[in-house]
């Protein structure tokens, strides 16, 4: 495959699970398992093309655009159907197609009440492509359409297959997200009539350099931050969130964990940053005051749960806090660090909530003080690795977690534009709360192995036939067991492929 | 054997290559792994023996040999490195810590016997290993957090090694937390230092350059001062400094060789060995310099004192690695570089001889507690000998390593023209008062008097002594390479001098102020060794001045007699053994110290007047009423801050997620929701189902609209 | 002639009208009510045509007015057969007495 | 005056057919009364082929009264393909009613005569007569279930509400001519803009409004809506959501954009008032709901007050923004035509048989019958504007409307459609939770939708999600309307 014109490829990685949900519609209802296992095939051959699309990528010049594909789609309006990927595009894309061939193999032995595989892997296919969708659309239109697909089937995933509470999580979750799209949508709107070429691409905006005057842009922003902040979610927008994970079957809540709290980032990086340079230097120093806010606020939330997966998802505030700070910092090293720590929580939240489900599967419950500790003796390689993924999460050097923090926080030391001499001390604190930050967060994860992991099995459990890691679970956890690490001894993964995009993307934006 | 410079990397390398073999395999062999851990420190230590060999040898001060690669791009041109920096202190620290991690893994070999989780033990010991190689030889500060970090992580996992317990388990999460708070200061100073340096090279980080940097004075002083504030902040934390010392004691939950390596040897010292790192940056801040030396003063003194009044053998020795860190802080304060990184040196064999001769005892005995042991002299000889020898290495008796390094810190302290200096030099002298006392009480009460053992002790086997006895040696002879018998050109301080060091001198020293200071220093001693008085020679001034060292500089030059400092070191340690040997001579367990010693006391200020004294003024308050404090203090006041802070954090959160999260924002969201249906609610009863309603409405709406859009216009 | 008269006559005819159907209970004097309105409006067409645009060749007023007489006799008769229907089924022709449907 | 036979061809085949129809249902008897539905079918076929025969014509009639445009013929096909969506959905519900098939059939072909009129006329007198064409059949459709107490008592609302209204609107009409001295739009327009605005004319001007309002049922002339639409045969309910109303956005278009297009500047904001009322009152009414035909209702009266958003953008003399506006009227029309008549099959669907319209009885649908609880979750979501599905487009050319000139009233219309676009979904998302995560209640027989029912439903489905994916299929279409052509 040529890069440069192989368009076809991307078109039809993002388009095969679409045709693969219309074909497990076909499959009658009662085949259970061949459901679950052509899901498993339609995903595989999916992530085969995008690994071979990832192969076929040409790292040397990766701040261009490849695999383009940029046809006329409503001429009535202009939009196109322009896809493309490049160095910022390619890991969340790669992530994406992984996340769900994995849960794709989870669902062959797990899947919760009332069953029904057809109609969860068809959803599930479906968020497949919202979400990669969201990652490769280079047209602001067709970004809003792959945007607000992902939200339908992510409401049924969890009103049909979640937990006691589903129906309120769902719809909070479908209403919140929806509300703030639409923000999104007008700011859209406005940038194209203002935009003086009339025009809906991401990178010729882009490249106009800044899009009408600093008025304009600085309600443009407000709009889009609105979005995309919901999506995030940063504080103090991110009560959906947790109920939104907690009732979410493990699935859902690995995929909303690991692919969906990155549109809102991408977006904001793709999109917001590069088209409204002088709105996102204006917002910049209120995005770090929240993120930081996210930081402090989301651990001392966990540290006040009881179920394991609220504590979970109040994680994920915490550190999409840090991805927003790196955002907020407006520099190059800014960008590089909110997009590992994108990857680097995808990989590792996704992971915890797999452990969180599979926990669930096997105690029945989620509440920490049921489980009552000794896990390590009961289902002791269970235990290792929910200790392995909890040190990742809480920023341990050598493992994912800990790039994305740092750089973040290195990045927002100094940052960009003229912040750094409007703001250096204002920064200066936001670092140092964020490090704090990182205390609170090694606190609660510490506290939660505690509790769970270490000590004796209370008498309930004792004599309960627990088992330990199946081998299906092996199978679908083993690649981001290893993500985890190998992203943590080398970086370059993620930051090598990004190098080039994110200084093409930051000439926009700082000049 | 120039070529071993360039291979250093091997040395940390070894060691993860052992702990990842040992995770994979090590239940499948013979040894349960062990035998890979031995053998990769024993290679890893040879290289180090032959990299110290060069650095050692080579003329002072030796260019660092630096080598990186670009590990990763972290955005805006900058880039992450993955190198290493082989100089002295690197050298120093290699030897120290491959020699002490091979004496414990195969101590841990008879010492671990049995144990469900041998094979995890030795993964870790060598992962810990490697961790902490890795922060000696890193050649950037990013490098070396990431060390910093993982040997965290290692000593969390091995203090909770019997997680079965809780309380085991809270030690672990007290030291991993506390740690992880000072690690705040390291990543916040290690981003504020890398500011300056944005200009200079594509990675900020790195330390040589950071380092010249400042010695050139081009970092401005606010920054020098947050930067090393914040990372000092994470030097406490990480080694044990009042007030972030209270997880130490904490930590001896581990298992005993975990103490030794970790807790004492190695990991503790961290926080020295980034100063040290660092100190070209350090040395451009009086202010400091002056935080750093009274810190380091505060905990040699209490922890000190502290240490006198535990019956857990461990804890003893865990206080006593409190205090003594102080020493190698504060020396590091008033300008002792060499004095710092020497004790830490010295202090590295005899304490980890001194944990791993408690663990034989422990072994021996099965409790941690010195009232359950007594006599132990008779049935376990070799651990006997190896423990008094490193007792009074630690007590400073002269001509041990401790005795050296320690007065080199109080040398230091004399030379400093500023107020610190002198504290340093008399804190520290009354706190070796107080080392040798409750080492002195120590050994007294585990090998004299009568066995109070529940089981027969039995001294253990070989592989347990083996390195004991090689520690014991090393506890006597490395200190010499610091003293003036050796080498003047080839000897601890050129070894781990650098060039940048060399050059550099302290910017807030007027060019005579040393010289005056060194001559008040000479002053004050004029009255305690009249031998040497009226010449300012004791501190050899010359030597350092013919060394073409300029007054402000950091470096003092090759060490010297300081015949005055020894004698008041020898006549502390006399004083204090004695005194312990009067209160604890018998060897009893010091239930009721006044009825053992009553007759005795009788006698003594009948014959001389000073036990009781001495007893009444000195002991009593110091153990019983100061020591008591501080441990009162330590325990409650700051571990209450600690544990204080802990559940007001978890307050706090229950209180923001209870009221803030839960009711406010949340309420907000659900409130907008419900407010709509309330109106919706109101509304309705307006389609009440009467037509004639309807078109009432409607006429008036019309009225309404025709009204308004007639007056629009 | 002046406009003012047929234009008086039209307004009150108009509010006689809507008053009638907004108070009238009975359906069938709601429905004459609505008669009325439509009358007022064929006053006022035919007025205007002839006494402002007498010379329009279209004569648009007139035709609009008779358009509107034929209309609303349909319209009429429509209602009327609802009325009836309604008295069938349930035996009254009051207005308001019709509120099955609410809310 | 020679008449152009040609232009109005789609009325005089509806018509004849309308007649045939008549005497087909006098002929015919017992289960042969059912096929009168494909007769009407069958000519409603024939004049969509003649419509089509003049896309991209220009022919003007009766003097002028009567226009043929892209705009014009847009729109009969619009109101053409509603008839034939409403026609299949018709047919088993009246043929297992038994009741007056051949009178419905007539008065709906009869009523939509007055709609294919009505995007044409260009003239107060023919815009008076076509309305009354579309809605005395109506009135009498509503009440066709003779025996039910609720089917009469609609069309009694339906009626009285209907003629006050058309009373006010004469009335208005009458002052305008007044002012004017004619009744041809263009004639009206020239006259308005170069006279001054007296207030009697505004008020006047408003009164025309109310008879349109009273159409598309906007608060406060919506009052029959519900009540109405509950009360009536179904397929009834549907065409006066979908067809009646869109017929009231024709004429509506035609007054406010040609007759009094110089007055732009004091009707919008008028009109932009009454839409964030109509919306926000249809969307908080609709929130009560627990019958879903009356939930389809206010819904309906919400989508009204959307689509009258455009109209309050309009601005006097600005070709673009009008344009724009115009043309999200239509995508509009076109999307919800789509959806609504959608939605309204699948409630004929369920209800036809058990006469069950509250929500909890659509408990567990998807268990029952997948297809439709999938239909109909299309549809829903598509009335509430979220991909991939026609209603996203149906805002989106609103908001670009407002984009086209940003004002602040704008902005205000905008954020108030947000807002009430969320507050839709609530309702809309509490159905579609109700027949996917609900458990259905024991014992209900199977659904058997009927084929003709189930292929407009799923042709209405497949046209939702088409165009939510390739609006340009109908945007582009809209997108060539102007209303150059009156």
């Amino acid at each position: 495959m040529d890069p440069q014109t192989a368009g076809w490829a991307l078109v039809v990685a993002l388009f095969l699970p679409l045709a693969g949900a219309g074909l497990l519609a076909l499959i009658p209802a009662r085949l259970d398992q061949q459901i679950r296992r052509a899901a498993v095939v339609i995903t595989g051959v999916s992530f085969a093309l995008v690994a071979a699309i990832t192969a076929a990528f040409d790292f040397g010049d990766a701040g261009t655009l490849q695999f383009v594909t940029d046809v006329s789609w409503i001429s009535a309006i202009d939009a196109n159907f322009h896809v493309a990927i490049d160095g910022i595009s390619l890991p969340l894309f790669f992530l994406t197609y992984l996340l769900t061939f994995l849960c794709a193999i989870y669902t062959l032995s797990n899947l919760p009440a009332p069953g029904k595989p057809k109609g969860f892997l068809g959803l599930m296919l479906l968020l497949q492509t919202g979400m990669a969708g969201t990652f490769v659309a280079f047209d602001l239109i067709l970004f809003f359409i792959f945007w607000e697909l992902v939200l339908v089937p992510m409401f049924f995933m969890i009103g049909m297959w979640g937990g006691p509470r589903r129906e309120y999580a769902s719809v909070k979750f479908f209403l919140y997200t929806l509300f703030a799209s639409i923000f999104m949508l007008v700011a859209f709107l406005a940038i194209y009539f203002q935009a003086g070429a009339e025009t809906w691409s991401i990178p010729e905006l882009s490249a106009a350099a800044g899009v009408g005057g600093t008025t304009f842009q600085t309600w443009a922003f407000l709009g889009i931050f609105f979005g995309f902040a919901v999506k995030v979610p940063m504080w103090p927008f991110h009560t959906w969130l947790p109920d939104a994970h907690t009732e979410a079957p493990t699935v859902g809540s690995v995929l909303l964990a690991g692919v969906l709290l990155k549109m809102g980032t991408y977006g904001f990086i793709r999109i917001a940053l590069p088209i409204l340079p002088e709105g996102a230097m204006r917002f910049a120093p209120m995005i770090g005051v929240l993120a930081v806010i996210g930081i402090i606020y989301g651990s001392l939330c966990c540290l006040a749960q009881t179920d394991v997966k609220r504590l979970i998802a109040f994680s994920s505030v915490g550190h999409m806090g840090f991805v927003m700070l790196g955002i907020a910092a407006m520099n190059e090293a800014g960008i590089q660090a909110a997009l590992f720590g994108n990857i680097a929580h995808g990989v590792i939240t996704g992971m915890l909530f797999f452990l969180a489900g599979s926990m669930h599967e096997r105690y029945h419950t989620r509440e920490i003080g049921v489980i009552g500790g000794g896990m390590l003796v009961k289902m002791p390689k269970y235990g290792v690795l929910l200790t392995y993924v909890a040190v990742a999460s809480l920023g341990l050097p050598g493992l994912a977690g800990f790039w994305g923090e740092f750089a973040a926080m290195w990045a927002a030391i100094s940052p960009g534009g003229d912040l750094g001499d409007a703001y250096g001390g204002l920064y200066l604190g936001l670092v140092i709360f964020a490090a704090i930050g990182t205390v609170l967060t090694a606190g609660y994860f510490l506290w939660l192995l505690q509790r769970v992991n270490l000590g004796q099995p209370p008498a309930r459990w004792a004599d309960e036939p627990l088992d330990d890691v199946l081998r299906i679970e092996w199978v679908s956890w083993v690649p981001l067991l290893l993500l985890i690490l190998a992203l943590g001894v080398f970086p370059r993964l993620v930051f090598g492929v990004q190098d080039a995009a994110v200084t093409n993307l930051m000439s926009f934006v700082t000049g | 054997m120039d070529w071993m410079l360039d291979y250093a990397w091997l040395v940390p390398a070894l060691p993860l290559l052992s702990a990842a073999l040992i995770a994979a395999f090590g239940k499948l062999m013979p040894g349960k792994g062990s035998e890979l851990g031995v053998l990769s420190l024993a290679v890893a230590f040879l290289l180090s023996v032959g990299i110290a060999w060069e650095t050692f040898t080579a003329p002072a001060p030796m260019e660092p040999v630096e080598h990186a690669f670009e590990w990763s791009p972290l955005g805006g041109g900058f880039v992450i490195e993955l190198g290493m920096l082989v100089d002295g202190l690197t050298a120093m620290m290699f030897l120290l810590v491959t020699l002490v991690s091979l004496m414990v893994h195969i101590y841990s070999r008879e010492y671990m016997q049995g144990e469900p989780r041998f094979t995890f033990f030795f993964a870790m010991l060598s992962l810990f290993t490697f961790s902490m190689l890795l922060l000696v030889i890193a050649n950037n500060t990013l490098q070396a957090i990431i060390g910093w970090e993982l040997v965290g992580l290692c000593s969390f996992l091995l203090i909770g090694f019997y997680w079965e317990k809780k309380p085991n388990q809270d030690a672990a999460n007290k030291a991993f937390l506390v740690t992880k708070f000072g690690d705040v200061g390291l990543i916040v100073g290690v981003i504020v230092l890398s500011v300056p340096m944005f200009g200079a090279s594509g990675s900020p980080f790195n330390i040589l350059e950071l380092n010249q940097a400042a010695a050139d004075g081009a970092i401005g002083q606010g920054t020098i001062v947050l930067g090393m504030l914040m990372i000092f902040l994470a030097c406490v934390s990480k080694s044990g400094q009042m007030p972030l010392h209270v997880w130490l004691p904490d930590a001896m939950a581990g298992p005993t060789p975990v103490s030794a390596l970790i807790h004492a040897a190695t990991m503790v010292t961290a926080g020295i060995f980034l100063l040290a790192r660092l100190y070209p940056v350090m040395a451009q801040s009086l202010l400091v310099m002056s935080v750093v030396a009274v810190v380091g003063v505060i905990t040699l003194f209490f922890a000190g004192l502290v240490a006198l009044v535990q019956d857990d053998l461990k804890k003893v020795l865990a206080y006593s690695t409190v205090s003594q860190l102080g020493y190698m802080m504060a020396a590091l304060g008033v300008g002792g570089y060499t004095a710092g990184i020497f004790h830490l040196f010295t202090h590295g064999f005899f304490k980890a001889l001194l944990f791993l001769g408690a663990g034989s005892l422990i072994h021996a005995v099965h409790s941690n507690n010195m009232s359950d042991m007594g006599a132990m002299r008779k049935a376990m000889p070799h651990t006997f000998w190896t423990f008094i020898v490193g007792s009074i290495a630690l007590a400073g008796f002269p001509l041990t390593a401790g005795f050296f390094s320690k007065d080199e810190v109080l040398v230091a302290g004399q030379y400093w023209p500023y107020a610190t200096g002198g504290l340093v030099f008399w804190v520290g002298l009354a706190a070796a008062f107080v080392t040798a006392f409750y080492m002195a009480r120590v050994c007294f009460l585990v090998f004299w008097g009568e066995s109070r053992s529940h089981h027969p002790p039995h001294e253990s086997g070989r592989q347990m002594v083996a390195p004991l006895v090689v520690l014991a040696i090393l506890s006597i002879a490395s200190g010499y390479i610091g003293s003036p018998v050796w080498d003047d050109d080839n000897n601890f301080g050129t070894w781990t001098a650098t060039p940048v060091l060399a050059e550099a001198d302290y910017p807030f020293v007027a060019d005579d102020e040393l010289g005056t200071g060194l001559q008040g220093g000479g002053e004050v001693l004029a009255g305690g060794a009249q031998g040497q008085a009226g010449s300012a020679s004791v501190l050899a001034v010359e030597g350092e001045e013919g060394e073409g060292l300029g007054a402000g500089s950091i470096l003092h030059g090759p060490p010297s007699w300081h015949l005055d400092v020894l004698l008041m070191a020898l006549a502390v340690f006399l004083a204090a053994v004695a005194l312990a040997w009067r209160i604890y001579g018998r060897g009893k367990p010091e239930e009721d110290p006044t009825l053992n010693m009553g007759p005795l006391t009788t006698v003594l200020v009948n014959k001389y007047g000073f036990d009781d004294f001495g007893y009444r003024y000195i002991v009593v308050p110091v153990r019983d009423h100061a020591a008591r404090w501080a441990s009162w203090s330590s325990n409650v006041v700051l571990d209450g801050i600690v544990a204080g802070a802990g559940k007001l954090t978890r307050d706090a959160a229950m209180t923001t997620y209870r009221v803030l999260d839960q009711k406010v924002i949340d309420g907000g969201v659900n409130g907008a929701a419900f407010s709509a249906a309330w109106w919706s609610e109101r509304l309705k009863r307006v389609q009440s189902g009467d037509v004639q309603r309807y078109a009432a409405v409607l006429v008036a709406g019309v009225i309404v609209l025709v009204v308004v859009f007639a007056a629009a216009r | 002639m002046s406009l003012v008269g047929p234009l008086l006559l039209a307004t009150f005819l108009f509010c006689v009208g809507i008053y009638g159907v907004i108070a009238r209970r009975n359906a069938v004097l709601v429905l004459m009510s609505v008669e009325l309105m439509l009358n007022a409006v064929n006053i006022n067409l035919v007025a205007f045509q002839n006494l402002l645009f007498p010379a329009e060749a279209a004569v648009s007023g007139h035709l609009f007015a008779l358009f509107i007489i034929a209309v609303a006799a349909a319209e009429v008769g429509v209602g009327l057969a609802i009325v009836l229907n309604l008295f069938r089924t349930r035996a009254t022709v009051n207005v308001d007495d019709v509120d099955l449907m609410r809310w | 005056m020679l008449i152009d036979w040609v232009a109005i061809a789609p009325e005089i085949a509806l018509t004849i057919t309308a007649l045939i129809v008549l005497g087909a249902d006098l002929s015919l008897r017992g289960e042969a009364k059912q096929l009168v539905n494909p007769l009407a079918v069958v000519g409603t076929l024939v004049a969509i082929g003649f419509t089509l025969y003049l896309w991209g014509d220009e022919r003007s009639t009766f003097a002028g009264q009567f226009v043929i445009n892209d705009y014009a013929v847009l729109f009969k096909l619009l109101f053409l393909g509603s008839l034939l969506a409403i026609l299949g959905i018709s047919w088993r519900f009246f043929a297992e009613g038994r009741y007056f098939q051949g009178e419905y059939y007539f008065l709906l072909l009869t009523s939509f005569i007055g709609m294919l009129l009505l995007p044409s006329a260009r003239d107060l007198i023919l815009l008076f007569i076509a309305l009354e064409t579309v809605s005395i059949p109506a009135f009498v459709m509503a009440g066709l279930r003779k025996r039910d107490l609720y089917s009469s008592e609609a069309a009694m609302k339906f009626f009285l509400i209907g003629v006050l209204s058309v009373a006010l609107m004469l009335f208005g009409m009458s002052m305008v001519y007044g002012f004017t001295g004619t009744t041809e739009l263009a004639g009206i327009a020239e006259a308005v803009g170069e006279g001054e605005s007296v207030p009697l004319l505004l008020a006047s001007v408003m009164l025309i409004f109310v008879g349109f309002g009273f159409k598309i049922s906007a608060v406060p002339f919506h009052f029959w809506a519900p009540d109405t639409y509950a009360g009536s045969p179904m397929p009834v309910a549907a065409m006066l959501a979908v067809a009646s109303k869109a017929a009231g956005f024709a004429g509506l278009i035609a007054v406010a954009f040609i007759a009094f297009e110089p007055l732009a500047d004091v009707w919008a904001p008028v009109l932009g008032v009454l839409a964030i009322v109509t919306m926000t009152v249809g969307n908080l009414f609709a929130l009560q709901q627990r019958d879903v035909i009356r939930l389809l209702a206010y819904s309906s009266v919400a989508q009204a007050g959307y689509i009258l958003v455009p109209f309050g953008l309009a601005q006097s003399g600005h070709l673009a923004v009008n344009d724009a506006a115009i043309q999200a009227v239509l995508f509009y029309l076109v999307a919800y035509a789509v959806m609504n008549i959608g939605a309204f099959g699948v409630a004929i669907a369920v209800n036809r048989r058990t006469g069950m319209r509250s929500i909890s009885d659509y408990a567990g649908l998807s268990q029952r019958s997948p297809l439709l609880a999938l239909a109909f979750t299309t549809f829903l979501i598509s009335l509430g504007g979220a991909p991939p599905t026609v209603g996203l487009w149906a805002k989106y050319w609103i908001l670009r409307a407002v984009a086209v000139d940003i004002t602040p009233f704008g902005i205000a219309l905008a954020v108030f459609l947000i807002i009430n676009s969320v507050i839709a979904f609530f309702y809309y998302l509490r159905v579609i939770r109700t027949m996917w995560m609900d458990d259905a209640p024991a014992g209900l027989p199977a659904l058997q939708p009927g084929f003709n029912l189930s292929v407009v439903v799923v042709v209405l489905m497949f046209g939702t999600v088409l165009l939510g994916v390739l609006p340009g299929l109908a945007g582009n279409f809209a997108d060539v309307v102007t209303l150059a052509g009156g």
